[in-house]
Order: C-alpha cells, then structure tokens, then sequence
C-alpha cells in the first residue's frame, strides 16, 4: 500500500489531531492563538512541501485515488485558501465563547475532505470526501450558537445538503447498478446509454449543482452566508465550490463523455441561470455577505463555461479562475470581517466612508470586488477571458455573450459598494482598530490579485500543466 | 436464503410490506414518539431485506447501528426537545401538495428508469464479511481513514454544540 | 420470482417516502428522519445491485457501509443543532426557520 | 544618452505616477504635503521622460511604419498569446508628451485649488491614478492590453467626478459617467473578441497587416460591423451623440478633475483609440462614413447647445464635445494629422479654459453662472488676459494654436465633401461666438457689487500661464516644423495653407466674435429680445435638445415596463410554483418573499423539481423516452 500518495491528506488530518491534542495540555482559559499559528505554519509547510510534487503522476488503491498535478493543483488552492482564512480568522476564534481550538481543528478537517475530493477516482471516495467537508462545515457554521442565526443556517445546510447528497447517493447507485463498479475508469467503459443513466446522471450533477451553488440548487447559499460566522463563509464560498469543481470536473472529464448523452446542454442550462440568478439576485441586496453569496452564484456560472467545451482550455480555465477566485474572496471577507468587528454588523451602510478610517482596506476591498467583477487588470479579468473564449471556441458564443453583458451588470452592484467605501460617509467617528493578521491576509490577498492579473503567465502556466494530467 | 424460492417471495413481500407500512407511518404519524419508533422497525425490515439478499453482514450492521444506535439517539433527541403535547409533536406543513407532486415526480423518473433499463442481471455473487473487511483495509483505505474523521467531526461537533448550548443558556 | 427490479422499486417507494417526509414535516426531527429513509433506499439498491448484477459486488456493500456510518454521524450532529436551536428560540419547526431570507 | 534611456525606459512613464498612487494611498494619506510634492515629482520626471522619448523619436528615424516596440509574453493560451508592451511612434510619443504636460501642470494648479479639501492627499493619489492609465493606454501595443488600461481610466473617471460625495448630484455625475460608458465599453469589448476570432491576434502591428489583406480577400461587410462596435467606445468615452450625456454633468467633479478629463485624459482616449486602430478603420469606407458624419453632426449639435448654456463648465463641456466631433470629423475624412493635431492644440487651450474657470470659481466661491460675474477683468486681470488667448485660440484666430489644427481640419473635409465643410465651417462659427459670449459677459459684463473677486495665487496662475504659451505656439512651431511629416497615416503629409479655406475660416470665426460684441459687448444685454424671436430654438438649445428627458422617458416606459412583466412573471409564475396555489393571494402584498423565502423546504422542493426537469430535458433531447433507452 502506497501511503506517500494519501501523504498531504494525512499531514493535515495528523496537524489537526495535534492541536485537538495540544487543546487538551492547555489551560482552559488561555488563548488559543497559538494554536491558530501552528496550523498556518503547518499548512504553510505542507504548500511549500506540495510544490515539489508537480509531476508526480500515478494512481493508487488499485486506481481509486489518482495522484497528478490537476489534483495537486486543487489541493494547493485548498491549502492557500485555507491559511488566509485561517489567519483573517484568529481574532474572531479568540472571542468565541467556547471551543476555540475545536474550530482550527474542524477546519482542517473540512480541508482534508477537499483535498479527497480532488484526487477522488471512484464514487466512494467521492462520496466521502464530500461528506467530509460538509460534515466540518456543518458544525463550523452553526459554531457561533449564541446568535441562533448561525444554527439556523446550520440546521438549513444540514437539512439541504444532507438532502442534497441522498439525491446524489440515489443517482450514484443507478450508476452502480448500470456499471457495476464504482471507479471512473469502470465507469467511463461500463455506463452504457440508458434511462437509469439520464436519471443517474442527473442525480449526480444535482449533487455537484448543489456544492457549486447553481441555480436552483444554490438558495442554500445566500441564508448559509448570511448566518454564518465570516472566516467560515469565506471558506465556504471558496473551498467547498472549488471541491465541488474539482470531483466534477473529473467526473465530466472523464466518466460521462463517452455516454453519449448531451451534458454540456444541462451545464450550460445551469451556467445561464447561474449568472442570471447571481448577478441579478445581487443587486438589491444591503448585507454583503448575501450579496457576496449571490456574486459568488454568478461566480458558479461564469465557471461552469468553462466546462462547456470539454477540454482542457476550458479546464485550465476553471482552475485559473479558482485560484484567483480565492484571492478576491479572502480579500473581500478579511475586509469584511474588520468591518464586522468595528461596527457589530455586514451591511453596506456599516461598510460607508471605510476610505476615511481604514484606507488601506477600503483599497483592498475596491480591487478584490472589481477583480470579481472582471474588470482588467485584475487577475478575475484574465479569467473570465480564459472560460469566455473556451466557450466560443466551443461554440458557445452565446453563454459568452450573456456573460460578458452580465459581468456589466454585476459592475453595478459590486460599485455601490465602492461607492459607498469611498463616497458615503461613516456612520460612526470611533477610531477604526484592524488587527494585524487581517490587515496582512487583506493586503497579502489584494497583491496577490494585481499580481494575477498584471502577470497571468507562470499561474495560466501552472494551471495548463495541471489541467493536462485530466485528459490523458 | 435462497433466491427464487417460495420462501424467499414471501419473505420479500412480508418484509418489504413490513418496511413500506413502517416508513408511511414515519411520514404520516402526527406523533414522533410513535414515527421514532416506526423508523426502528423500518430499519428492522429493511436489515430483513438484506437477509433475503444474503448480505447477512449487511443486515446485521443495519439492525445494529440503525435500529440500535441511530433509533435510539433518535428517541433521545426526542425526549430533549419536546416535553409536552406529545400526540401532536409532528404536524405536516402547509405544502403537502407541492411536496406531495415533488416526490411523486421523482419517484416517476426513478420508476422510468428502473422498469425502462435493461439491467444485465448476471448469475449474482454472494458477498462475506472477509471480502468487505479486506476491501477496507486495501481499495478503500483512503476513504474509511477519511470516514474515520469524519466520525471524530462529528462527535467534536456535537460536543461543541450541546457545551455551546449550555453555555449559553 | 423475485428478482432486481422488485427490490429496485421498493428502494423507489422508500425514497419517494423519505422526500415527501423531507418536504412536508414540520419537526427538525422528522425531517432528519425523512433523510434516514432516504439514505436507506439508496442501500437497498446498492446491496440488490451488487446481489444480482454488479461485477463488483463488494464494493456495493462497502460503499452502503460507508453510507450507513455517515448517516449514524448525520443523526447526532443533527440532533445536536435541533437541541441548540430549541435552546436558543424554543422551537423545532423547520417552517418558523426563516429568520434568513430574501 | 537621455534619449535612449527615455525610449528604453518609456514604460516608466505610467509607472511612476502609478507608483506615487499607491505610496500616496498606502503611506501618505496622513500627510497632504508630501503626498503633493511626490505626486508632483513622479509626474515631472514622466514628463522629463516623454520628452527624451519626443527627442528620440526626431532624432532616431522612428516613424509610423517603423515604431519602436518592446514586448514580453503577457498570457498565452492555446490560440491566443496575449502580450504587453511599449509602443512608441511618432502618434504616441506625441500623445506622451501632451498628457504628462497636462497632466503635471494640473496637479501644481490644484496644490493650490484644492488647499482645504479634507481629502487632499487621496485627490493627488487618483489623479497621479488617472494619468497613470492614460499614459499606459498610449504605450500599449494591442488591443488587450489598451483596454485594460482604457477600463482603469474609466474607473478612476468614476472616483474623480464623484469626488465631492456629499452632493447628490455628484454621485450621480459619477454614476452616469461610469454607465454611459461601459455601454461603449461592451461594445468594444466584443469587437476586440470578434477580432481575435477572424485574426488571431490584437496586436496593432500585425492587425495593420492582415485586415487590408482581409478586406480585399472577403469584403468589408463583417469588418465593418467590427468597427462599429469598436467605435461604440469613442462614441461613449469621447462624449460624441447620442452617449455624449455624461460628459457635461461630469463637471460636478473638481475643476482639475475637468480640465484633466476634458483636455487630456479621459474624452481624447476614444479619438487615440480610432487612431491606433487607423489601419482598420481606414481600409473600411462604410466605417469611416459613419465616424465623420457623427463627428460633424456631434460637433454642430453640441456647439448649439453650447450657445445658450449660463454655467460656465457646463458651456465649456459642451464646447469640449463639439471640439471632439471635430477630431472624429478629421478622422473620418481620413486625415489621422488633422486630428491629432488638434488633439494637441485643443488639449492645451483647453486646459487653459478650465484651469481659469477653475479660477474665477474658486475666487467666487463656486458661483458658476456667467451672467452673475460680470466685469472680472479688473479684480482679475491675469486670468482674463489668459483666457482671452484660450478663446481666440479656440476660435481658431491666426496665429493662435487652434487656426492651424482647425484649417486642417477644413481642408481635409472640403477635400471629401462640402456638406462637412459647411457643417464644420458653421459650427467654427458658433464656436466663436459663444466662446466670445462667455468671455464677454464674464470680464467685461457689468461689475456684480456682490462679488468680491480676487486674483488667484501663482500656484494657479503658473501653471495657467504655461498653457497660454502653448495655446499660441502649439500651432505654428509643429506646423512649420513639419507634424504632419510624423504624425500621420499613409504619405507623408506636407503642411501647407489653404490661403481660400484659411482666410474664410478666419472670417467666419470674426463674423462669430462681431455677433457676440454685437449682442453682448458693451456690458449690453440685447439677447432678451433676440431670444423672445426665436423662442423655441432657443429653448431646445438651452434644454439641450431635450436628450436626457428623452432617456428619462424610455427609462420611464420601456424599462419600467419590461421590469412589470419581469415582476408580474416572478409574482404568478415563480411563487405559483413555491407556495402552491392556495397561498398565491396571501403572498401578494409580500414582494420580497419570493423565491428566498427562507423556508428550508421550499429551497429543497425547488431543487427537486430541477432535478426532474434536468432529466425531462435529457431524455427528450436524447430522445430516450421514445426510444426506450435506446440513443
């Protein structure tokens, strides 16, 4: 049995067990800051750790979990994703009221079960590692109990994605009963054209539907944002869609094409509504972290283009555009959680004259919005270019188009609240504390993003390579 | 048992009649203690169905873990919440009708499916608890070492919301 | 002669049973229920398929396994949230769950 | 040696106001003094650097058809290898040196015009922002890589003339500027795709090649449609009819603000962009029809709306959009020297109009209408002698800058059609008479015993009167030194004097001056009864011709109309579905409820109802459902 395949998922699931450990040696009311630090730096170790990896290719447990740069591309984007999120989050946990180290605990959990996710080749593994993640999130979401908010949104995602995956475990049994196996190479030469393979199908990508957040699967979102604590709602706006994508696209890659069936109509059925719904829903609302739930449902869209056409551009695409789609989102929330700190509340009026008291903020917020906006040169510019012309290359010309024109519109929402930052004024004169990790996670993230987008080339690079190792 | 016999058709249709009545009176019981205890017997039958599929070490996992231990946490949480007007502690919703449509839509799809497909039914094997016990520990490493967090999650999970619970109130 | 398709529809039935409960039960506890049925279902096709079709038979079994751990970790995280929001708002309605909206 | 390194070092230029932006914005928010004084030594040593890049290009032979290029891979993908870089001809490096002119010269005036402004260190940092996009957008070397740049000048449009955010009507300015365009913006966005589709490439150099290519091969039909959309961006950012809405409100922005967007910035971009793409439009008669006919009628209709306006900005926008009308007039007639001839001239007295409304306004304390200025001339005698150069320049008196750039202009329409010889030449005389009518009344108007004016300080004047050097010998010094041998497409074009078209184009702009000197000279007030003659031309010149109401009512009508048939669908149609029938009428009079009720189990039946759709859709698609599994 080969162990150093599982190598990263078992660093991070053996770093957890360490602080839950260490949380037990430590007095009980002494912060847990450290214990936050020994995560990043753990995780920060396995990143660097993970970047020697490119070019390992293989597959293991008798084919049923791959290792390549495609799954190690996601696991880096989970990794990164996680330490920003982890190190915007610090002040937060330390004002929990209880548990505090249980929560860098469960979010390393929740990041092993994406990184499952990536490298998952069969529908148990997929299974799992779905559950994984979403049984982390579950109770991350519902962590803040004395806001009965956040167990509503807990027992909300709970119900629905609890629901959601008995749908996709339905879809997943036809599959099996069509096949009679369970890997993605059996599968890809088992699934022959049937009915139980539409309703299996089907089934299936209402499952992934569901994590992505696609329309109508995406009503979750907006009240799962809203009630939970902001560190949580940023992972799960990046790390639980980009696993989503990442079984996904597998799975399209590599089991459902030779079906026969006409998927890419379903995607782009659900693509369209994804940015219709999103960037429409978007515009009235006053709480950012729903309107950042809706962008984040034009987001789904503008990626799920990308997996229109069935190749790899499209694919390195999609991977380009999570990554820096990571950036934006942990810049907007790092922003949004010193806001939320200051004023007690996430509404674009508690975010008003921010350019006054905290520039440097305000200016990170501005670019991550407007990189998700599309606006050049920020990197989501560059990305949008990548999915929108491997859509027309397809011959999607319209779903770029509907794209571009909804891209304009989400301008307008994502400048109400820039408008609001640099042109309102603040509601109150209290001076403005932002406490270090976030100012760094803020600033970190915004040059990540210009960067991205000035100089797209080693990232579009990186993710071409990985993108390859899916279509061999 | 084996299959195709007239022991295994009654046995089936006694089960699976056992299971249907038990899960309709989970659903349509305005009681929860009674669809609480309903739900067991569901789980029963359907322990019972596997025995006529001979997926013995199936049917014993499913009385074991479903019948005792997810039953009788069921009951627990039962008893926690709702310490009054038992008989009328689970009222149907004012969708009935959507639902109602939703479900049957969905059942028709699956239906089409399941009569629609020619399903390659083939001599069949029969499955022991060693094959499964080694797929465990070779195939599906990954997965049952990621199944084991997931467990530690959610018991970490409810520990901190039952002591956030009190905590608070 | 009892064969798959048998076993397929009464998994069918139990599903259909588990979302009409999901969709219309008011209790938190009974829709979690709702989900059990489901789940359930969803094995009594992956241990009928690996009983009369699959070429690989145990890992139907193993994967139904996998389902039943999960939903037994399902039902105590659920219970868990059922009891802290009964804690906070005295209810375990799902319908009066709506203070997150529009 | 400075030459070298400049054309070497030329994307420096944008760089380092780039720089000083985000130092201002990340260090020097706190301390205005400095944020000024670094603000203002990025700029000048970009300015030093495009003026080594104007030496270079005399001295080294750079021409149209042999740039300097310098450019590295930016992106590249399978089909498409975007890159970026500088490029630097005779077009540009003229471009270069009038924006960071301008633009320095505008940030040492508002030291002085901004002094009290609470955000006066964050105002150097956009506008350093501003020009820093403007310079980049010059140098770029395809159409990529000028959009992004073209989008972020657009962007900080949006900060400036917002700028003084408590006032409603600023904000609004700033939308509708914004909005207005990024339709253009759309516009261009999808010729830049389509472009890609045919060529394969963006870059300027190769596109000047394989379109002519193109054209002779498969026809203009499709091209032209191309470069109409990639018009819809001047159309909208260079304010031309009917997206030319934006520009006058965008003068709710600070004076400087204005002279930046008017003179060098934001609205010359769109006349840059036609230029660079020159070879494609060029090659496309259809095209370049369209372009002159807007720009002349543009420039007329904007010239008679000018006539009647009482703000002062508000007059000198307008003017700004009928000079703009010009230089796509001169574009459009295929004369690239005329119009970026003028793009110069008029930069410079342009800048120099706003910069002295800048000036009166700040000594009446933003008393904006001409006719309650009156007689300025004593308290503020530099800044009237300095407009009054601006005004015969822009009326095009010999030898003032405007005559030559604008007899070009006349020349190289007369050449291709005398209705746009005739339309240009009659609006040259409006230009005249209301710039005359501005300058009359303001100066030399009856003193207000209300006002107490007083001459502005030297970091206003200085700068003011730089340009009043350039607004006289920006004509005749590039004439006689031979612009159009440089800054041209095609033959070199030898300059020359039309002595016919020149001399009638000075009469024409004296007969505008004696109709103003006639009505308002004097201090006199005879437009009462001239107006009360012509009553309703008179009242569609001052409304503006009624185009913003006209918006207002297809806002009003259609928009609103299609948003109650959206709203009629979600009530009867989404809710039918969610809350069933029996509960329609209750749900009425809740508007917000209505797909995010926030009810769990609606969210679930929803998604229910997807999943049957997807798989209806499926299997009919695949026609399985009569073929019983079979494809």
């Amino acid at each position: 049995m080969n162990f150093d395949a599982l190598m990263l998922e078992m660093a991070v699931a053996l770093l957890a067990l360490l602080i839950l450990v260490a949380d037990l040696l430590m007095e009980p009311g002494q912060s847990r800051r450290k214990l936050g630090y020994l995560a990043i730096a753990g995780l920060t170790g396995l990143l660097l750790v993970s970047l020697g990896r490119y070019g390992m290719q293989g597959a293991f447990f008798n084919g049923l979990f791959l290792q390549d740069d495609y799954a190690l591309f996601f696991k880096q984007t989970f990794l990164i994703g996680a330490i920003l999120v982890c190190l915007f989050s610090l002040d937060t946990v330390d004002n929990l009221p209880h548990s505090r180290a249980e929560f860098y605990v469960l979010l390393l959990f929740a990041v092993v079960g994406m990184m499952i996710l990536a490298s998952a080749n069969d529908l148990i593994t997929l299974y799992v590692g779905i559950e994984l993640m979403t049984f982390s999130f579950f109770i991350l979401v519902g962590y803040v109990l004395c806001e009965t908010k956040s167990t509503e949104a807990a027992i909300k995602y709970l119900v629905l994605a609890s629901a959601a995956s008995a749908v996709m475990l339905y879809g997943m049994s036809l599959l099996f009963g069509i096949a009679g196996q369970l890997s993605y190479n059996a599968l890809a030469k088992g699934l022959t054209a049937s009915p139980a393979l539409i309703v299996g199908g089907v089934m299936v990508l209402s499952g992934f539907a569901f994590k992505i957040a696609a329309p109508p699967f995406h009503m979750w979102a907006p009240d799962v944002y809203e009630g939970a604590p902001i560190p949580v709602t940023a992972l799960l706006a990046m790390g639980s869609k980009a696993a989503g994508f990442a079984a996904m696209v597998r799975i399209f890659a590599e089991v459902f094409p030779g079906t026969g069936y006409p998927w890419p109509l379903l995607l782009l059925l659900l693509s369209g509504a994804a940015m219709l719904v999103g960037n429409l829903a978007a515009i009235p609302q006053t709480n950012l972290k729903r309107m950042l739930a809706y962008s984040s449902v034009a987001q789904a869209g503008y990626l799920l283009t990308g997996m229109l056409s069935g190749g790899f551009a499209g694919v390195k695409g999609v991977l380009f555009y999570l990554m820096i789609y990571v950036f934006a989102n942990v810049g907007a929330f790092a922003v949004l959680t010193a806001v939320s700190r200051h004023r007690n509340g996430e509404t674009i009026g508690d975010i008003a004259g921010l350019s006054r008291k905290a520039p440097v903020l305000a200016v990170v917020m501005t670019v991550s919005l407007l990189s998700m906006a599309g606006i050049p040169p920020l990197a989501g510019f560059v990305g949008k270019f990548f999915l929108f012309s491997s859509a027309i290359d397809a011959g999607y010309l319209w779903i770029a188009v509907l794209g571009f024109v909804l891209s304009m519109v989400s301008v307008y929402y994502y400048l109400n609240v820039v408008k609001s930052m640099y042109l309102g004024a603040p509601a109150d004169d209290r001076p403005f504390e932002i406490a270090m990790p976030v100012r760094v996670t803020a600033v970190f993230a915004m040059a990540a993003t210009l960067a991205m987008g000035v100089y797209p080339g080693p990232l579009s690079q990186l993710a071409e390579t990985a993108a390859k190792t899916v279509f061999k | 048992m084996e299959n195709g016999g007239l022991m295994h058709t009654l046995a089936f249709f006694l089960l699976s009649g056992i299971t249907l009545a038990a899960a309709m009176g989970v659903v349509f019981k305005r009681n929860l203690v009674h669809s609480a205890f309903l739900l067991s017997v569901t789980f029963l039958g359907v322990a019972g169905l596997y025995m006529t599929l001979q997926a013995e070490f199936m049917a014993a996992v499913q009385a074991l873990v479903y019948s005792g231990a997810v039953a009788v946490l069921v009951v627990i949480g039962v008893m926690l919440t709702h310490r009054q007007q038992m008989s009328r502690s689970n009222p149907p919703n004012k969708m009935l009708l959507v639902g109602a449509l939703a479900a049957l839509s969905v059942v028709g799809a699956i239906v089409w499916a399941i009569l629609a497909t020619p399903w390659k039914v083939g001599k069949g094997s029969v499955v022991t608890a060693g094959d499964i016990g080694r797929r465990f520990l070779t195939d599906f490493a990954p997965p049952f070492e990621a199944v084991a967090l997931l467990l530690l999650a959610a018991l970490i999970g409810a520990v901190v919301l039952f002591k956030g619970g009190k905590a608070q109130s | 002669m009892i064969g798959l398709s048998h076993y397929l529809l009464v998994g069918a039935a139990l599903f259909g049973l588990g979302l009409f409960g999901l969709l219309t039960k008011r209790n938190l506890i009974a829709v979690l229920m709702s989900i059990e049925l489901m789940l359930n279902s969803v094995n009594i096709n992956l241990v009928a398929f690996s009983r009369f079709s699959a070429t690989d038979a145990a890992a139907g079994q193993v994967f139904s396994l996998f389902i039943i751990a999960v939903a037994a970790a399902e039902v105590a995280v659920g219970l868990a949230l059922a009891y802290a929001i009964y804690r906070g708002r005295d209810t375990v309605s799902v319908d009066e769950m709506n203070w997150l909206k529009w | 040696m400075w030459a070298d390194f400049s054309l070497h070092h030329a994307w420096l230029i944008p760089l380092l106001p780039a720089l000083a932006f985000a130092i201002i914005s990340f260090f020097l928010l706190r301390s205005p003094w400095l944020a000024a004084r670094l603000a203002i030594a990025a700029m000048g040593t970009a300015f030093l650097i495009a003026l080594g890049v104007v030496w270079a290009v005399g001295s080294k032979g750079i021409t149209v058809e042999a740039p300097f290029v310098m450019k590295t891979v930016w992106f590249s993908m399978p089909g498409l290898v975007a890159s970026m870089g500088v490029l630097v001809d005779p077009i540009a490096a003229m471009m270069l040196f009038v924006v960071s002119l301008i633009s320095l010269l505008v940030l040492i005036y508002s030291t002085g015009y901004m002094t009290g402004d609470p955000g006066y260190a964050r105002f150097f940092a956009f506008m350093s922002l501003f020009a820093a996009s403007m310079l980049a957008m010059v140098i770029a070397t395809n159409f990529l890589q000028m959009f992004v740049f073209w989008e972020l000048v657009g962007l900080c449009s949006y900060l400036l003339i917002g700028w003084y955010f408590f006032k409603i009507s600023a904000r609004e300015a700033a939308k509708k500027a914004f909005m207005t365009t990024r339709i253009g913006d759309f516009g261009i966005l999808l010729g830049i795709l389509f472009l890609q589709i045919a060529f394969g490439t963006l870059d300027f150099g190769e596109l000047a090649v394989k379109v002519p290519a193109y054209v002779q091969q498969n026809g203009v039909a499709l091209l032209t449609c191309v470069a109409l959309l990639l018009f819809a961006g001047p159309i909208a950012k260079s304010g031309q009819f009917p997206l030319h809405v934006w520009l006058p409100d965008a003068m709710e922005g600070p004076t400087p603000v204005s002279a930046l967007i008017h003179a060098a910035t934001m609205v010359v971009a769109g006349v840059y962009l036609v230029a660079r793409a020159f070879a494609i439009f060029s090659v496309l008669p259809g095209a370049m029809t369209v372009i002159a006919w807007l720009g002349c009628f543009t420039a007329l209709f904007a010239a008679a709306i000018a006539l009647t306006q009482r703000e002062i900005k508000r007059i000198l926008a307008f003017s700004t959009i009928s000079q703009l009308g010009y230089m796509m007039l001169a574009l459009g007639v295929g004369s690239l020297t005329a119009s970026m001839f003028h793009l110069m001239t008029h930069a410079f007295f342009k800048a120099l109009l706003f910069l002295g409304a800048g000036s009166i306004l700040h000594a009446l304390h933003d008393k904006a209408d001409i006719f309650e200025m009156g007689g300025l001339r004593k308290s503020m005698p530099a800044t009237c002698a300095m407009m009054g150069i601006a005004v015969l320049a822009i009326a095009g008196i010999p030898p003032f800058a405007g005559f030559f750039s604008k007899d070009e202009i006349l020349v190289a329409a007369a050449h291709v059609s005398t209705p746009l010889y005739i339309g240009a030449s009659f609006t040259a005389f409006l230009t005249a008479f209301y710039m005359a009518r501005l300058f009359l009344v303001a100066f030399f108007g009856e003193e207000n015993p209300h006002n107490h004016a007083h001459e502005s300080g030297l970091a206003m004047l200085a700068p003011m009167g730089v340009l009043a050097v350039f607004s006289i010998i920006a004509g005749i010094v590039p004439f006689t030194m031979g612009f159009g041998d440089w800054v041209r497409f095609g033959p070199a074009h030898h300059a020359g004097i039309d002595w016919g078209i020149a001399s009638a184009s000075t009469l024409i702009a004296l007969a505008g001056f004696g109709l103003a000197w006639a009505i308002y000279g004097n201090g006199a007030r005879r437009s009462d009864a001239i107006v009360k003659q012509v009553g309703v031309l008179y009242s569609l010149s001052l409304n503006k011709f009624y185009i913003d109401e006209i918006y207002q009512w297809f806002n009003r009508n259609i928009v609103t109309g299609l948003a109650r048939v959206l709203y009629w669908v979600d009530l009867n149609v989404v809710d039918g579905i969610v809350d069933g029938a029996a509960q329609k009428s209750g749900a009425v009079g809740n508007i917000l409820r209505r797909f995010q009720t926030g009810q769990t189990q609606h969210y679930a039946a929803l998604m229910l109802m997807a999943t049957v759709m997807m798989t209806l859709i499926l299997a009919i698609t695949a026609g399985a459902v009569a073929g019983g599994g079979k494809i």
